[in-house]
């Protein structure tokens, strides 16, 4: 038996369906995930750099496996049937160095039974947010840590400009509540009541609706932050056929459909379904996005955020 | 060549069954340099390092206080720290008077009521803070608008979670009292007040500024707390954790690390001092104190008792509310959904039999190591360098947070250069970590119970020929057995509970229930985190019992010497 | 004789009366009804073996401990008054503990000063004053750890005299010292009281401590006074057989009765200073000090004629620091071993060896018969 | 005389040897070369004030510390051998504490039986007879916290000879008993000590102890031995002036050297049986017992006669159980206090009281004079 050693970002409610199905048609591989915040994942592969754990890396933020590509620290790699997925989802070189499985995107959990409660209206827009009456009502997760949070971030800096973006983002900050360390967490105190919204993103708000919370999915209208959650191959493994046949399923169409269970948008075209949280047009509200714009940016950006809004020791009332 | 053969004159030829414990106790000071020393060092090493890894004087030092971000995290861990250590100490100090100088009836009870917060992690404390303060919560009113998070809430759970270890030092330093002392002030015309500033005051003084260090050391280094409830409000411990763990910035949170130890360091060395003052200051002869019923003192007594323990049983009891409720607060039917774990983030019921494996584990080699430690360091005259650095080691990680030890075991097992580095990720070496972290407690109950032990019985084996070995198993295990349970126990329940080293440690195979907690508040899932606290409470709770059944099974049937 | 109990004259008033006093502590009689006074001035100590309540006789007279029964009275000026009611700190008096029970975290002159009141330097002279009384000047700022066990006790009693108390209560102060700096406080202690003229209570187990530091010794026992007198009548006329066997060694013979002044040892008619009525052949108990016993040289025909003489084998010879204890068994007397001591002087005079014959008497005068314990109440049994 | 350290004669063997055996802690010498032999079945006390080294040379002896210098040597059998680097398992020694040691949860039997090896049923034999031999026959199966300490300490001693060791250390095994239980002890080890013929070393700082059960005592002081000799020569002709200063009470008497058996006091010339060569004039220290002391009912012509006599006033008199104390001062003598036992008996026929004139002696035989401790070295000062 192999045992690969696969990080991920994956959200743990779906993990265990993938490992079941491809362990299932890959007898003899076993997955053990190791799995944490987008961000956490990226720093521990980076940290591990010069002894690499990881043979395997899925599910994680195309913005950041295009940091680790950088770094040189990828293997490329065409899966079968890599051809069938949608270019603009899967790494453009060739041999890919990343192949992606399924988009998610920036979506604001508002908690409707709180909102009345507060005489709050619902926002439309992200500009909506920087309204004084969600003073201390929004929570958002913490780009440093998050793929959600920093795709937001990247999204504002894009649709707004740099300068605008971080003027946007001061004025924001002055009505988040809290920023956490999980991307489903501001979705999960919106569906709570603790907060009444939250910046999260579609598949945790759905699941979540679905599950009975009071809660409305909204879309700004500026259009939403998205990435993609990809798989690639860790240059140095020592499993390297476990992780070709890795990369393989994970383009292949039972994977697409597993993904899409969870998703409005999977990297396969014409596998996704609709689903009744989700407007059908939801390709169509996420923003023009550079991934790799993302990537190089990223550490600059973090730095600046963290130097703007992470150093603030009161929260805000 | 004088001097050493006087040297080599002056020996005694030793025994032959003490080469086994001169082998015994060098393995043990070895294991602690690995596992303690080695680590620190590591630490040390990685503070005075840059990012690529050379050396790097104390740049890192330098660039961390540069930021703003960490003088705000350093004001704040003082403010946090002071502010619980101003509340617990009257506090303790209150319900310590109430238990050693009243007749209050039900002391037994209130005492249980009161070392509540030691079965749970520090975690417990911030979750049910969220449930009864924040801003679905049941007393919203007390803190209005997510106050709680930050400083407030911060504060109400350290004082929770000091509570205990306050009080205990306090019991400890009011129950010995000389009597005399009392009656030559009341022969002499000292009233009430009096006799409370020149006789109590003073002689539990030393217990106050102790409880105040261990407090204020806790608090400083804790970080379960503040990261639930915290809010934004930063912390030096969580910021320590942030910058390993979210940024994998060793060097970074080493610099913290180190930080952190200063007030630990500081604290112990203060704290060490004292006691040999206060040794001086307590003669043998001291009358113990007999205290007198009085009405009112013993129903002030009852009264404040009751206070301080319905607030420990309402944030208990929250938590555990919290772990059965659906969705707080708008389905309030009982449910077990949150013990899904295996449908959440954190590890799943995994984490949970892991920690009872790692506690189980703990609690066995550890009071093995412990007691075995302390037996050849007390009781034998070999080995004397070994011996000494045993002594020296077991005191060490008293002052070393758990936060910084943990810090110290990935930067020293992480390292593929070293030799031990298959340890790293394994059960093995949260086991390791755990009986390292918790060692002096545990060593100080093992000396303890071994000091009292008459200090000739060696000697008196000796003349008659038996073997160390067979006084060991005959009398000095035996005699010593309420305190071998002890040490188990305690190391079984603070491995339950810990959080603080091996956050850094554990492996997706190895994650901890308390762990757990923190990655499933940390994704949100409130809920299911209070049912593995709640979880982590109810086995802790049910060790104990076993533990004092067990204690009171073997009394009653090896003890039966110590009754007259 | 400047011997101080020739002070205790019939003009002298009490300074305490004690009447009728018990304390029980639930089912258990820790006192039984004691009854005594004590002369202003009077140095009294209350002897006894360890648990027969004297310590708890001297905390009912501190008010540290209430009575169950019975009055006290203390006299200030001229008045009596009943203090059993008044708590400890309105009573007028000084204690002394064993343990010395110093303050540990105030200096020795904040010790000695923590009864008094009034102004600062008023206090520091008073402290002063009596720390040269004490003999330890200069020590005013050390702490009580600095000293040792003797001058820690020294302090304790200048802190009790600070206030200039009616009376000095003294728990057993010495018992916690080392046998030199015992004898040497012994006597500073006895000196500071004749001084001051204070009156003083001591509570001891030593009868050694009592015999030459009392006026008067109250002998106790199971919570009951045995007896009141002086070291004098206590050591030489034990008014029972406690007394006698408690302070000083003793001899003890089987005996029975044989009229007034009378009793029957063995074979022989012994003439005896006290002996308890009670028919003859009823059991008696023989008491005479070892130091009593009286050896001769030779068997001469004076000493044949002394009464109460026999001829005694010599049994043991053991040598006590200043003089020999001569074990000793009389054959016309029921062989009952017999002890005698005899200085360094006379024992060469003696020229004594093991198992030689030797004359010895048993002076009338020291000779006393008790009732054996089990028989007072019975009739003969022998 | 069956006085046991006239065994001592030079046919019996040396059980123990010891030779300039030196312990250094650091720059501290608790032992500093002290030598001295043991002969078989001899009982030897070490007596010493606290802190000189009594229990650190019991414990070199018993291999449980190591000797810094010097050389030991047992006889075992017909040879002796070198022991000084053996490890205490395997030396042939029983050891008995102060704190008794013995093991809480083992019963009385358990622990007699601790050392010995062999079939069930001969340790029960042996733990039997033991107990009997101790007198609790019976007491095998209690736990040692059901005895009192005078019954423990006797279990000790019990499992301490169980394999019968040819020798057998004691250290200061009743000083933590009471006044009675220790007097009542001290005569049963002596006598099984006598029974059994074991050499035994005890350490004790009770001269009493010390002199009523050795047969030779060996007197320390500051690591080094001061004199070793029967308890008659340590008493009665101490070789130092520690030695008579820490045995028994003692008067002394500054004087002046004048000439051989003769000393200067005050103004009278007074003869002496031992006064160090020194130069007339030379300050000594005269040395008498207050039991020596004696005293003399009239100042008859006879008595002006004998040599070393004076008149005295009487200054106090103290009883002190068995004995008065009187405390006198000579004028013709330079008025030093001067202290004189006598016995009750003597008491009465001197027929004292304070202030009177008393005729005294000091007998030449047991006068004896010391270079005092500063002047030792330094000429005649005076
Ligand atoms: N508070 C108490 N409760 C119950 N019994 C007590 C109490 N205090 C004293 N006793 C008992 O009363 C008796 C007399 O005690 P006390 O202390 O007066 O004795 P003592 O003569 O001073 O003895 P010692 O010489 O041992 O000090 C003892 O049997 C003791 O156990
Ligand atoms: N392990 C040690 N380290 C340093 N000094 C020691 C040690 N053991 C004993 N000493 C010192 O050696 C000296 C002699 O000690 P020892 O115990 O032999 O005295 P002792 O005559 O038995 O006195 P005591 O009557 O008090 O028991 C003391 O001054 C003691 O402090
Ligand atoms: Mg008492
Ligand atoms: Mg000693």
């Amino acid at each position: 038996d192999t045992t690969l050693t696969v990080y991920t970002a994956l959200e743990a409610d779906q993990l265990k369906a993938y490992q079941q199905k491809f362990e299932e048609e890959n007898p003899g591989i076993k997955i053990k995930w190791v799995r944490d915040s987008t961000g956490i994942i990226t720093a521990k592969l980076l940290a591990e750099k010069a002894n690499p754990q990881a043979d395997v890396v899925m599910g994680v933020a195309a913005s950041s496996l295009l940091v680790l590509e950088k770094e040189g620290m990828l293997q490329a790699y065409a899966p079968k049937g890599v051809d069938k997925l949608s270019k603009a989802y899967v790494d453009s070189a060739n041999p890919p160095a990343w192949v992606g499985m399924d988009v998610w995107g920036a979506t604001i959990c508002f908690n409707t039974v709180e909102a009345a409660k507060l005489g709050l209206k619902k926002p439309e827009s992200w500009h909506d947010l920087t309204r004084p009456e969600y003073k201390g009502k929004i929570v958002m997760p913490n780009p440093a840590s998050s793929g959600t949070g920093y795709f937001d971030v990247s999204a504002w800096l894009k649709v707004f400009g740099e300068k605008d973006g971080w003027t946007y983002m001061d004025k924001l900050h002055d009505n988040i509540a809290q920023y956490t360390h999980s991307g489903s967490k501001p979705c999960k105190q919106a569906a709570a009541g603790e907060f009444p919204v939250g910046i999260s993103f579609e598949y945790r708000a759905a699941k979540l609706k679905e599950g009975g919370a009071p809660i409305d999915l909204v879309f700004p209208k500026e259009g939403l932050g998205w990435d993609v959650e990809a798989t690639a191959i860790m240059k140095g493994t020592r499993n390297a056929d476990a992780a070709k046949k890795l990369a393989d399923w994970s383009a292949s169409r039972s994977a697409n459909e597993l993904y899409e269970k969870n998703f409005a948008i999977v990297a396969m075209p014409g596998v996704a379904k609709p689903n009744a949280h989700i407007p059908g047009n939801y390709e169509q509200l996420l923003i023009k996005q550079d991934l790799k714009w993302s990537a190089t940016n990223r550490d600059k950006i973090l730095a600046e955020w963290t130097k703007r809004y992470d150093a603030k020791s009161e929260p805000k009332k | 060549m004088i001097a050493l053969r006087a040297r080599a004159r002056a020996r005694i030829a030793p025994e032959r069954s003490q080469y086994a414990a001169a082998g015994l106790l060098w393995a043990l000071a070895a294991a602690l340099v690995v596992f303690l020393a080695l680590p620190l060092a590591a630490i040390l090493g990685k503070a005075l390092s840059g990012d690529d890894g050379h050396f790097a004087g104390l740049a890192q030092f330098v660039a961390i206080a540069g930021g703003e971000r960490f003088w705000s995290a350093v004001s704040n861990s003082l403010a946090v720290s002071v502010t619980t250590t101003l509340i617990v100490l009257p506090l303790a100090y209150v319900f310590a008077a109430a238990l050693t100088r009243t007749r209050m009836p039900a002391k037994p009870l209130f005492r249980a009521l009161a070392l509540i917060p030691l079965l749970a992690p520090s975690l417990l404390p911030g979750i049910a803070l969220v449930y009864l303060f924040g801003n679905q919560g049941v007393l919203k009113g007390w803190f209005p608008d997510g106050s709680i998070y930050g400083f407030s809430g911060i504060v109400i759970a350290e004082v929770f979670f000091t509570f205990p270890h306050a009080l205990m030092i306090l019991v400890t330093a009011l129950s010995v009292a000389d009597a005399r002392l009392y009656e030559a002030a009341t022969a002499l015309g000292a009233g009430r007040i009096r006799r409370f500033l020149t006789v109590t005051l003073p002689a539990a003084r030393y217990g106050l500024i102790s409880s105040a260090l261990v407090v204020f050391t806790l608090v400083i280094v804790d970080f379960g707390a503040p990261k639930v409830i915290g809010g934004q409000y930063n912390v030096l411990a969580v910021e320590a954790y942030k910058q390993v763990i979210g940024q994998q910035n060793f060097p970074k949170g080493a610099v913290i690390g180190v930080l952190l130890l200063l007030p630990a360091v500081l604290g112990f060395v203060i704290d060490h001092l004292l006691q040999k003052r206060q040794r001086a200051l307590l003669t043998a002869r001291a009358q113990p104190l007999v205290v007198k019923p009085n009405v009112w003192v013993d129903g002030l007594g009852v009264l404040a008792c009751t206070l301080i323990g319905a607030a420990m049983l309402l944030i208990l009891g929250t938590a555990v509310a919290a772990a059965f409720i659906k969705l707080w607060p708008y389905n309030l039917t009982p449910t077990l959904a949150h013990f899904d774990f295996d449908n959440m983030d954190g590890g799943g019921w995994a984490a949970f039999f892991n920690s009872v494996k790692l506690a189980l584990a703990t609690a066995l080699f550890g009071t093995l190591t412990v007691f075995g430690g302390a037996y050849l360091a007390e009781k034998t005259p070999v080995a004397p360098v070994a011996r000494q650095l045993v002594r020296m080691l077991a005191i060490l990680p008293m002052a070393v947070p758990g936060l910084v030890l943990g810090l110290g075991y990935i930067f020293f097992f992480n390292d593929p250069a070293n030799p031990l580095h298959f340890l790293y990720g394994s059960m093995t070496v949260l086991v390791l970590c755990s009986i390292a972290h918790f060692y002096t407690t545990a060593n100080l109950t093992a000396t303890t119970a071994l000091k009292q032990l008459d200090a000739e019985f060696e000697a008196v084996a000796a003349s008659l020929k038996v073997p160390f070995w067979t006084t060991l198993w005959r009398v000095t295990l035996p005699v010593c057995l309420p305190a071998m349970l002890d040490i188990a126990r305690f190391y079984f329940v603070s491995a339950m509970c810990t959080v603080s080293a091996v956050i850094f440690l554990y492996t997706p195979d190895t994650v901890l229930a308390s762990v757990a907690v923190l990655n499933m508040d940390d994704a949100g899932d409130t809920a299911a985190a209070a049912a593995m606290a709640t979880l982590i409470v109810a086995v802790s709770a049910l060790v104990c019992l076993v533990f004092s059944l067990t204690a009171w099974w073997l009394g009653r049937k090896t003890q039966a010497w110590r009754t007259r | 004789m400047n011997r101080d109990w020739q002070q205790t004259s019939g003009t002298v008033a009490d300074a305490l009366r004690i009447e009728r006093v018990a304390k029980r502590f639930g089912a258990f009689t820790a006192l039984d009804g004691v009854s005594l006074s004590v002369k202003k001035g009077e140095f009294l100590c209350l002897l006894g073996p360890s648990g027969c309540g004297k310590t708890t006789l001297l905390r009912i007279i501190a008010g540290l401990e209430a009575a169950s029964d019975g009055a006290l009275f203390m006299t200030a000026g001229e008045s009596e008054r009943n203090v059993t009611r008044l708590p400890a700190s309105q009573r007028d008096y000084g204690i002394v503990f064993q343990s010395y029970a110093l303050f540990p975290n105030l200096t020795v002159a904040q010790n000695i000063a923590y009864g008094l009141k009034g102004r600062r330097e008023d206090k520091a002279l008073r402290v002063t004053e009596l720390l040269a009384l004490i003999g330890l000047p200069g020590a005013g700022s050390k702490y009580p750890a600095q000293l040792s066990g003797g001058q820690q006790q020294r302090i304790a009693l200048a802190r009790a005299l600070a206030t200039s108390p009616s009376l000095l209560l003294l728990d057993e102060p010495l018992s916690a010292l080392d046998a030199r700096v015992r004898e040497h406080l012994r006597r500073e202690i006895k000196a500071l009281q004749q001084k001051l003229g204070v009156t003083t209570i001591m509570v001891t187990h030593d009868q050694e401590e009592a015999l030459t530091m009392a006026d008067r010794v109250v002998v106790m026992n199971h919570g009951v006074v045995e007896q009141i007198g002086t070291p004098e009548d206590i050591y030489a006329r034990p008014a029972s057989r406690f007394v006698a066997g408690f302070v000083g060694q003793s001899n003890w013979l089987a005996a029975t009765s044989a009229g007034v002044g009378q009793v029957l040892l063995g074979d022989a008619l012994l003439g005896a200073t006290v002996t308890p009525p009670r028919p003859d052949g009823h059991p008696l108990e023989l008491f005479i000090r070892p130091e009593d016993v009286q050896l001769h040289a030779n068997w001469s025909p004076a000493e044949a004629q002394v009464a109460n003489t026999a001829l005694a084998h010599v049994r043991k010879i053991e040598l006590l620091g200043g003089f020999y204890r001569i074990a000793l068994s009389v054959p016309g007397w029921g062989s009952q071993p017999l002890l005698a001591d005899v200085s360094r002087g006379e024992f060469e005079r003696l020229n004594l060896s093991p198992e030689r014959l030797v004359p010895v008497s048993l002076p009338a005068n020291r000779l006393r018969a008790f009732v054996p314990a089990g028989a007072a109440s019975a009739g003969a049994t022998a």
